[in-house]
């Protein structure tokens, strides 16, 4: 069972959330308040889930050897975009409208993706600064739209997205685990999966086996924008309004810990998008762990590096086969005669 | 052969390419700047780039050793950061003499460092995730440390501080200028005339074949984080010597600002290929953009991220197209 | 404008030298600033520093090559600009402080530091507390709502706060954490504490968007914010003066960022050679149910 | 079975990967003076033997005695500074850097502490002249072929003073003056006393130049024979555990081509810098096979008909209509298959599994909307790793965990189930044993039976002979002769190329 890929993440969130039961067991706590899921570990799917979107949409990213530094401005632009939108209805609570906002702001951020690829595939610069110019700028896009201030917004429906609970499940993670489904369907499913990988794994050998990396590279970007835009949404919808100088701050080196945590590798190739979502639910965990538990704020960061370290150590192979290797004692020859010679 | 028909005659190699147009490129810039805004064609604008970035320079040279071996160091940020805070609190609170503090603080990068390369190398880690933790790590240690950014009026952290080297033309540059360009002679040196630098360009280019080849690819791989974490306590160091306070949350970020100033540069991230002089002229980059925007002024927030990615992209993509012929 | 164009004639320009544009507040202040600088007739060298004292030392330097008449400035950071601003004294060109000052040692680098007062801010929201838990009988259970780790404000704003309730004991902080003065992360953090900590009373938030945040969390808990829990917050901006309209907060204490035309008069005074006094606090005031009500309506931002 | 005399003792040797059991129980020794081949089939434990003697992979039984002290090395730098010099199957060196460089690395002429680069350059020149290889020293190795970096790395294992040199399949892209120089070289070392491990798939190179040497099958120790005892037959029943048929039949296949229709004709097809203007025909049925030295341009030419490469001048028909070739889509588009010689950089995608490898450029062609369902997939596979006897025979294990030959099966497994009308197959050969050899030969006469064109570029002319009904000879990256193999000799066909370049 350990040889499975997602036997070590899994086992490291179990450890995690063990803690939790051990030091506060109200933390398993769950129950039906105002007709919905009320509980620490409903807040982690319910927070995680712009988590999960944004690391899905990483994964491919990194399968084809890039990565994505604006997402994070991406979901504040989505957000902005759809709020200034929402702001200005007459009737916020109008399905119609929210139709629209959510709309708008998606079709931009498509294009956002767009550019991204277009930058990495065509013009062929470094996926890492290609990235880096619409994460300096975006960010500035999305407060030209919010002006700078926070836009409030009431609607309803809009709202839903983000705080909404349907069949008493957050609406949130309802949306990321569609997504997730969906995702890994179209990549296990259809070929594309094996595609991105072998683009990611050996670009040269997937180019001279015809493959259109140029477009599949392009179809990532674009997919990595959409994620990074419903997460946008999700994350506006909860507080909610756009506050485009916070939303999605940071939120690509998180994406980046989930996949790698996930067991997906940043030199490209092999992927696993369950992985992502495990290893994003992982980061939230520890988010609400620490404020479950009172970590002053100035240990938080060590905190974070502790647990961020103990996960990447017990899954790292060269880590455990040291660990085993003191336990066994190595047989006769050791390496100390090696020198020896070669002296 | 004349002078100019030496000069005419010469043919960049291809992997000057992309060096020599950033550095046309920063010429045009600052011719642009010279004609648009008054005072900008001084000697000292072009001085001040050095003074205002050195630390960053020192920070970004670091990082080229470890982007050449293929690996990233997203710590650098953090550990400037600590090594601010640490001197304060080591000069002020502590009340430890200066030389020892400084002995200090680079000894804490480079301990750091090396233990960022030990979990990458021993541990496989992926580089990105083990300085991602000395991130958080090295961020951490310093809000324990102190909350607060208090000043440092320690005499010999002045004195470097405030000492200006009069160059002629009314300019001048500050102490910080001469160590980060020792800085990069050194690394210049190091990795174009030392077998541990050849090294590093041999784990970039294929680290299995360098394994198999029988160099030591432990020691570069621990080394070049060692390094790395050394070069950024020193540009914290000089960082102080800037602003001469110790502050937790200053710095932030500024791994990107450094890749981007490695990669502008013309260094490939996968490892390999690239050069500490590119190093500079990203860094001068990143530079000239902030200054035309000082110096225009008329910018509200927003545009000015705007206006910095529109330069970004222009910077890169006409890199990219002069470097292509 | 009237300015006093005493030396050399022409508009005064002034170099100004902001954080960045991290919150709504800092986005009045800057627009206040640019607004009365134009009513003013000064022209303004605006330079955005996107949250890095480095990126300021370089504006003020490059104010200082521009030979501008006056720099002013609101520090990200209160140490670490003893260097530029002597270079700034050398070439003889004064400097105003906003909204935070800065640790020098040597007072005459700058002319005068307008701007509010974070400590006091913290002591009114602690006053208020005090005052407000006179009748309690039990444990008053308070939990706080940093603002970013680290920054001036927060550090300030705990600090006032601790002060004014130190004395009484009954009031308690059981949990404080950062909320890094995002709504967002106000509302996460607030979640978390409403399911660990058995009882709460009192939320203290270090701005308004926490405490907005926080809000949304209360009433998704089924409580309702203003009763069940009462809530103390700084700032006072548009949306937290409605909630406090609404009875959602029950006290906000004013941090006011419309300096601009304060700021303007000191630049005329000073590049006019007038002597200013050295530490100009802004207007402030604090909200409220019914103060917020009436002011409600003016608010612009 | 301890000897004194041995400078190497490796007894016992136990290797398991999950799943495998690579090497079981074998004993190899090697001595002073002596060359000693190591025998086996595809995937019978070579390259592991010689990994786990260098210290790439730990053993987990058995005891290596170098030189009388027992040793285990943990990287092989260790095994290096031993005294162990080593060059590995996959041509493993720096593409990034010069050529010298990829020769000196770690070693290099220095002064005061600072690498002496133009003495550097100097020695790579001689050194590489020793083997009659002249070329710019300081270019960087990723632009030469792969033929000059397997000289290159044979070059770098040479300098080293070592007591033991170990080639594993060091011939394997090398023509046959090359493989000549190298047999030369290796015999004068062992003269000197030097203890020589030898690889290859080449019987014939082997008994030209072995002492003794040790047989492998299935990671089991066969035996070990001195040469005089063994005879080509014995070794290769020995080998194989079975008598192998014999390959007359393709000979009397081949050779006699009625001519199909043309499917693909250049007329100056040109790239600068790569191949001069060429014109060639290639008729469906038609196997073309390309000779020329070591940089002769053969696989410029080849990736100019796929579109790997871009040419720059002339022009190209399929079925007698021009076509751009740009991009190796346009080359599939027209049903051409290009099995490149590269396969580590070039063709395989390691850390995909057997399967996936397989049927890459045929989902690819498909694009990723229209997937080959995974029945289908399973069946391609299993087909292939039948036919060409990949071993192990499990599609799911990752690529780059097979042995080098196998790996090479899967890379043709992948163009051949595109069913190509043109197969370019760039030393598909490449590191193959010689049942796995023929096999691939008579798949090629089979191919052309089928009305199947085939461009086939071989370092080793006598297969090149065998299989064509059409030679075309290069020399310096121009076509300098086509001539229909009636009855060719390699001798006729080197006497074209030496023509001209002694003048
Ligand atoms: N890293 C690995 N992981 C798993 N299996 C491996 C690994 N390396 C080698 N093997 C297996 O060990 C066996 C022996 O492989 P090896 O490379 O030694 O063969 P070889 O004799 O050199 O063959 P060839 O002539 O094709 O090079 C093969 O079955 C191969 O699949
Ligand atoms: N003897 C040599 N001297 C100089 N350069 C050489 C030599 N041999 C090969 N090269 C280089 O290698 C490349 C040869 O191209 P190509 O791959 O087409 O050769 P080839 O005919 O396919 O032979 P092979 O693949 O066996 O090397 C050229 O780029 C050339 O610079
Ligand atoms: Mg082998
Ligand atoms: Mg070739």
């Amino acid at each position: 069972m350990t040889k499975h890929r997602l036997f070590w993440p899994v086992s490291a969130l179990l450890a995690l959330l063990l803690v939790d039961l051990i030091a506060k067991p109200s933390f398993f706590k769950v129950e039906v308040r105002d007709g919905h899921l009320y509980g620490s570990l409903i807040d982690i799917l319910r927070l995680g889930a712009p988590l999960i979107l944004v690391g899905i949409g990483m994964t491919l990213v990194v399968a084809t050897r890039g990565i994505d530094l604006s997402v994070g401005s991406v979901v504040a632009i989505s957000g902005a975009l759809a709020c200034l939108h929402l702001s200005g209805l007459p009737d916020q609570d109008a399905v119609g409208g929210t139709v629209v906002a959510v709309g708008m702001a998606l079709g931009l951020c498509l294009a956002l993706g767009a550019w991204n690829g277009f930058l990495v595939s065509v013009l062929g610069i470094q996926p890492i600064i290609a990235t880096l110019i619409l994460m300096v700028a975006g960010r500035g896009i999305a407060q030209l739209i919010t002006d700078g201030q926070i836009i409030t917004i009431t609607s309803g429906p809009f709202r839903a997205l983000g705080s909404g609970y349907l069949f008493l499940v957050p609406v949130s993670i309802l949306i990321a685990l569609a997504v997730f489904g969906l995702s890994s369907l179209l990549v296990r499913k259809s070929a594309l999966g094996l595609l991105l990988e072998a683009v990611g794994g050996n670009p040269e050998a997937g180019r001279l086996s015809g493959l259109r990396s140029g477009r599949l590279t392009w179809l990532v970007y674009v997919f990595g924008g959409l994620c990074a835009g419903i997460a946008g949404l999700m994350i506006a919808a909860n507080t909610p309004g756009a506050d485009a100088n916070h939303a999605g701050l940071w939120i690509e080196l998180d994406a980046i810990l989930a996949l790698t945590i996930g067991g997906t590798k940043l030199t490209g190739g092999r992927f696993s998008l369950g992985g992502t979502v495990i290893g994003a639910l992982l980061i939230q965990t520890l988010t609400t762990t620490v404020y479950t538990l009172g970590i002053p704020d100035t240990a938080t960061l060590l905190v974070k590096a502790l647990v961020v370290l103990l996960v990447c150590l017990v899954q790292s192979p060269a880590f455990r086969d040291r660990v085993r290797r003191r336990r066994r004692p190595v047989p006769a020859t050791e390496s100390a005669r090696a020198v020896e010679v070669s002296a | 052969m004349t002078a100019l028909a030496r000069v005419t005659a010469y043919r960049p190699q291809q992997r000057h390419l992309p060096m020599l147009a950033t550095l046309a490129l920063l010429v045009g810039a600052y011719a642009y700047g010279a004609s648009q805004y008054t005072a900008f064609g001084s000697g000292q604008v072009v001085f001040n780039l050095f003074i205002n970035y050195s630390w960053l320079l020192v920070v970004a040279v670091g990082m080229t050793f470890v982007i050449l071996t293929g690996g990233i160091d997203l710590s650098v940020g953090s550990v400037v950061a600590l090594s601010t805070v640490l001197s304060a609190e080591l000069l002020g609170e502590q009340g430890w003499p200066a030389a020892a503090v400084v002995v200090a603080v680079l000894a804490v990068g480079l301990l750091l460092g090396t233990g960022m390369g030990a979990l990458i190398h021993y541990f496989e880690i992926q580089p990105f995730i083990a300085t991602l933790v000395g991130l958080f790590f090295a961020r951490g240690l310093c809000l324990t440390i102190s909350t607060e950014a208090p000043s440092i009026d320690d005499g010999f952290f002045t004195v470097i501080a405030q000492t200006q080297i009069p160059l002629p033309g009314d300019s001048h540059v500050s102490i910080s200028v001469l160590i980060a360009l020792a800085v990069v002679a050194v690394a210049g040196y190091l990795l174009h005339h030392t077998r541990f630098g050849r090294t590093v360009y041999a784990v970039g280019g294929s680290e299995q074949s360098a394994v198999l080849m029988g160099l030591k690819v432990a020691r570069t791989k621990v080394s070049v984080y060692a390094l790395s974490g050394f070069c950024s306590a020193l540009g914290g160091l000089l960082l102080v010597f800037y602003k001469l306070s110790g502050d937790p949350l200053s710095a932030i970020g500024t791994e990107l600002d450094a890749i981007a100033a490695v990669v502008i540069g013309g260094t490939i991230l996968s490892g390999g290929s690239g050069y500490v002089l590119g190093t500079v002229l990203g860094v001068l980059v990143l530079g000239m953009i902030q200054t035309l925007i000082d110096f225009d002024g008329t910018l509200s927030s927003w545009w000015t991220k705007i206006v910095i990615g529109g330069l970004l992209f222009a910077f890169i993509v006409l890199q990219r197209l002069i470097a292509r012929r | 404008g009237g300015a006093a164009d005493s030396a050399g004639g022409g508009a005064i320009t002034l170099g100004f030298s902001q954080v960045g544009a991290e919150s709504g507040w800092r986005t009045a202040n800057t627009k206040s600033i640019q607004e009365s600088a134009k009513s003013a007739g000064i022209e303004l060298k605006f330079s955005d520093a996107q949250q890095k004292q480095e990126n300021q030392i370089t504006a003020i330097r490059s104010f200082i090559q521009q030979k501008v008449k006056v720099i002013a400035f609101s520090p990200v950071v209160e140490s670490g600009w003893d260097t530029v601003l002597k270079e700034a004294k050398t070439a003889g060109i004064p400097v105003i402080l906003t909204d935070r000052s800065v640790d020098s040692s040597d007072k005459t680098l700058y002319k005068t530091f307008l701007g509010s007062d974070f400590v006091a801010e913290g002591k009114k929201a602690g006053e208020w507390l005090v005052k407000e838990s006179a009748a309690a009988t039990g444990d008053v259970n308070v939990v706080e709502l940093q603002g970013s780790t680290g920054s001036a404000p927060a550090n300030d704003r705990k600090k006032g706060f601790a002060d004014a309730i130190g004395s009484t004991s009954k009031i308690k902080v059981v949990a404080s954490q950062t909320g890094e003065f995002t709504r967002a992360k106000g509302k996460e953090v607030m979640e978390a504490f409403l399911k660990s900590q058995s009882k709460i009373d009192v939320l203290y938030a270090h701005n308004d968007d926490m405490a907005l945040g926080a809000i949304e969390a209360i009433e998704a808990a089924g409580k309702k914010p203003g009763t069940d829990i009462k809530i103390v917050s700084v700032d006072a901006v548009k949306d937290g003066m409605q909630a406090l309209a609404d009875g959602k907060i029950n006290y906000i204490v004013e941090c006011n960022p419309l300096l601009g035309p304060q700021l303007m008069d000191l630049v005329k005074k000073v590049s006019a050679g007038e002597e200013v006094p050295a530490r100009i606090e802004t207007q402030e005031t604090e909200f409220d149910q019914a103060k917020a009500k009436a002011a409600l309506p003016q608010r612009q931002y | 079975m301890t000897d004194p005399r041995a400078i190497l003792e490796m007894t016992g040797i136990r290797k398991e990967f999950p799943g495998v059991v690579a090497l079981d129980g074998v004993d190899f020794r090697m001595f002073p003076g002596e060359v000693h081949a190591l025998m086996g089939e595809n995937g019978a434990g070579k390259s592991t033997l010689i990994k786990t003697l260098t210290g790439v992979h730990g053993i987990d039984a058995g005891t290596i005695v170098l030189g009388g002290e027992p040793v285990a090395f943990g990287e092989p730098s260790q095994a290096q500074h031993a005294g162990v010099s080593t060059v590995y199957q996959e041509v493993n060196l720096l593409p990034n850097l010069s050529v010298a460089e990829n020769i000196f690395i770690g070693r290099e002429p220095r002064r005061f502490g600072r690498i002496d680069w133009s003495a550097m350059r100097r020695r790579a020149e001689v050194l590489l002249a020793g083997l009659d290889l002249h070329l710019d020293v300081s270019a960087d190795l990723g632009t030469q072929s792969i033929a000059v970096r397997q000289m290159v790395a044979i070059a770098r294992a040479l300098d080293v003073s070592a007591r033991v040199l170990v080639l594993d399949e060091p011939t394997s892209s090398l023509d046959a003056g090359e493989v000549e120089r190298l047999l030369k070289v290796v015999r004068t070392l062992r003269d000197e006393g030097m203890a020589v491990l030898f690889v290859s798939h080449f019987i014939d190179q082997v008994f030209a130049v072995a002492d003794r040497m040790t047989v492998l099958r299935n990671g089991k120790l066969v035996g070990e024979y001195r040469i005089e005892d063994i005879t080509p037959v014995d070794l290769v029943t020995k080998m194989i555990g079975k008598e192998l048929e014999a390959l007359e039949d393709i000979e009397e296949a081949t050779h006699r081509h009625s001519g199909g229709e043309v499917f693909l004709r250049t007329e100056g097809l040109s790239r600068k810098g790569a191949i001069a203007p060429f014109s060639l025909e290639i008729r469906s049925g038609e196997v073309v096979g390309l000779a020329g030295l070591l940089g002769s341009g053969r696989t410029e030419l080849a990736r100019l008909l796929f579109g790997a490469d871009h040419a720059d001048g002339g022009t190209l028909r399929i079925d007698g209509d021009p076509v751009a070739m740009r991009t190796p889509r346009s080359g599939m588009a027209h049903r051409i298959a290009y099995c490149s010689e590269d396969r580590k950089t070039e063709g395989l995608v390691g850390e995909l599994t057997v399967r996936e490898n397989i049927v890459l450029a045929l989902q690819a062609a498909r694009g990723w909307t229209r997937p080959l369902s995974r029945r289908r997939q399973d069946e391609l596979a299993a087909r292939y790793i039948d036919a060409l006897d990949i071993r192990p025979a499990a599609p799911e294990a990752l690529v780059q965990d097979l042995s080098g030959g196998n790996q090479q099966k899967v890379l043709l497994a992948r163009w051949l189930i595109t069913e190509p009308r043109l197969l370019i197959l760039d030393e598909p050969t490449r590191g193959i044993d010689i049942g796995a050899k023929t096999e691939i030969q008579r798949l090629v006469a089979k191919l052309s039976d089928d009305g199947v064109a085939v461009l086939f570029i071989s370092a080793e002319l006598e297969e090149v002979l065998r299989l064509s009904h059409r030679v075309v000879v290069l020399r310096d990256r121009e076509v300098v002769a086509q001539k229909d193999n009636e009855s060719l000799t390699p001798d006729e066909i080197m006497a074209v190329i030496a023509e001209g370049s002694g003048t």
